[in-house]
């Protein structure tokens, strides 16, 4: 299993704060782990698209796109805001 | 570390007395807020907290960049600003509000910064604080601390979601963070969004807090984390920033 | 539930549009900020900014409770008060500066509460929300709101620590989680203990951003909890509270 | 092991943020484990006095002296505060 937390935009736009699933195949990276919840289509392929500016924390860390998931990790997606 | 030995005044020690009694503080605590040099990008709805806090903490020189003029639709969130003054110039205003309450900052202001003017403004103050309201901005100011060695403490709001972040030279910096420019449409400021009064109040808040802590150096200060805040459910994140090697602004 | 039906007017969908544009808040709960009654008790350090920002959210009635001058140890943790506010009274100073922010807020000013005045004044309110100093007020505004099935919104300061938290009729109360009334000299208010002012402005904004997410009733708003605040590690804990079956006030 | 967190003027009179202990021998609630504490000394004695107030949850739930304590439970100090 791994745990997936959704911040800020992302959470209004997917409806989804957080969810446990198990490890997919063919995912170890972020990246493969982004185009796997981009091909649950609807408004993932939109929020998670070629576009999307998506900042990723694995296990509290902030890690870039070729950065590993293993099974028990808890991977954060947030995008950065701007407002003040 | 920067030793501060000026002595303070009778009045100062009434007036920053329940600050000096924070063992944290202390009166050299004091006297290095009264010589530090502080910036405030932004005189909306972080600036305006952020500003009215550090000019009564006693900073010593606050300066003030915006070159909006005070809108009706600031109102509920930039709560230092009153509805005569809707039309005049936000850090004018805000200049003298600080005053009131604290005569004894020195207080300069600035239009917005530019990537003409922002070099000159940011050179005459050692901790710049980010509460501007768009992504250029932030590049523009995270860029010029990385040159000057300035610690950039940001703030930045989305509806019920505050970020906080500190960027200390040689430390990730805040491209490491956001490492391409996000798309206009696809970011939401207070604006576009909406947002509500005590959420930005809140943010602005706690960024001057952390500035307080940085500028006093205590050991439990924000360091290359970044602080996540949902303020519909009351919970925060701390996240830890990473330095990327090949940031183009602080990279090798 | 209230249902609110009230327009609103042009002026009024400028003023509060980024609110308005919140979905959490829309035109109906903009009406039900503007139709709702809130005593804020203690003009200080949270009451400075719980009173500030809900004023300009558009709160209808506010009441504020206090009968302190402004004094210049205040200054740097109540912002809005200025040097030449020193000797005057909190309560009328805050007026005028909430009123100047927005005019169409109904205020009320009255002296601290005590056993003598409490319940009158509290009757006049729905939603009450606790900034002040002292546990024999806190347990007063307690066993009161309990009495008159009034919601308390009470929030606490100690140097870098703050407590948030919300007590619905037949919900836990204050006195379930404080069970004893503590010895004075245990106990460090702002004037004993010593504190920065950011950091009641902090928890202020929280108040009064909770005490808005009560009235819109919004799903996410705290409930039974007790939310404890670090601000030296950034770090906050949501704490469950439970009714004790025992408590003289709420119990059976 | 029990884990126990500090809050506020505990914290800082104590000197200690958090501690990870074993669950002592006779310790079986909330106010065995604050006489256990009590009987270390010094601060300890002070802090956790017969006069303190002294607030309790355990696995973030408040709970009164009775409450049970159990090995892997987590416990937390907090005094009530009053400052505005």
């Amino acid at each position: 299993m791994i745990k997936i937390l959704y911040f800020a935009q992302f959470r209004e736009q997917l409806g989804i704060d957080s969810e446990q699933i198990q490890l997919p195949r063919h995912v170890h990276t972020v990246e493969t782990l982004l185009a796997y919840l981009r091909g649950r289509g609807g408004n993932w392929t939109e929020v998670f698209g070629a576009d999307a500016v998506v900042c990723v924390a694995v296990n509290h860390a902030m890690v870039a796109g070729q950065g590993t998931v293993a099974v028990g990790d808890e991977i954060a997606f947030f995008p950065p805001v701007t407002g003040g | 570390m920067v030793t501060v030995s000026t002595p303070l005044g009778n009045a100062q020690l009434v007036r920053y007395a329940r600050q000096i009694l924070l063992e944290e503080v202390g009166e050299s605590g004091q006297a290095r807020l009264l010589a530090a040099k502080v910036l405030v990008v932004g005189a909306g709805g972080l600036g305006v907290p952020v500003a009215s806090y550090l000019g009564a903490a006693g900073i010593g020189m606050l300066g003030l960049a915006d070159s909006d003029l005070v809108d009706r639709t600031n109102l509920p969130r930039q709560v230092i600003y009153s509805e005569l003054d809707i039309g005049y110039s936000k850090v004018q205003r805000l200049e003298a509000r600080i005053l009131d309450n604290n005569p004894e900052v020195q207080i300069m202001t600035h239009p917005r910064l530019t990537p003409e003017n922002a070099s000159a403004v940011i050179e005459a103050y050692d901790w710049i604080v980010d509460g501007s309201d768009n992504f250029q901005t932030r590049y523009l100011l995270n860029a010029i601390c990385a040159r000057q060695k300035k610690t950039l403490i940001s703030g930045a709001l989305s509806r019920f979601t505050g970020q906080l972040a500190v960027f200390r030279p040689g430390d990730a910096c805040y491209q490491c963070l956001v490492a391409r420019l996000p798309n206009r449409d696809a970011t939401q400021g207070c604006v576009e969004g909406g947002i509500l009064g005590p959420m930005a109040g809140l943010l602005g808040c706690w960024q001057a807090l952390e500035t307080l802590k940085q500028i006093l150096a205590l050991s439990s200060r924000l360091q290359e984390e970044l602080l996540l805040f949902d303020a519909l459910n009351n919970s925060s994140h701390r996240i830890r920033m990473r330095k990327d090697q090949a940031c183009p602004v602080c990279g090798e």
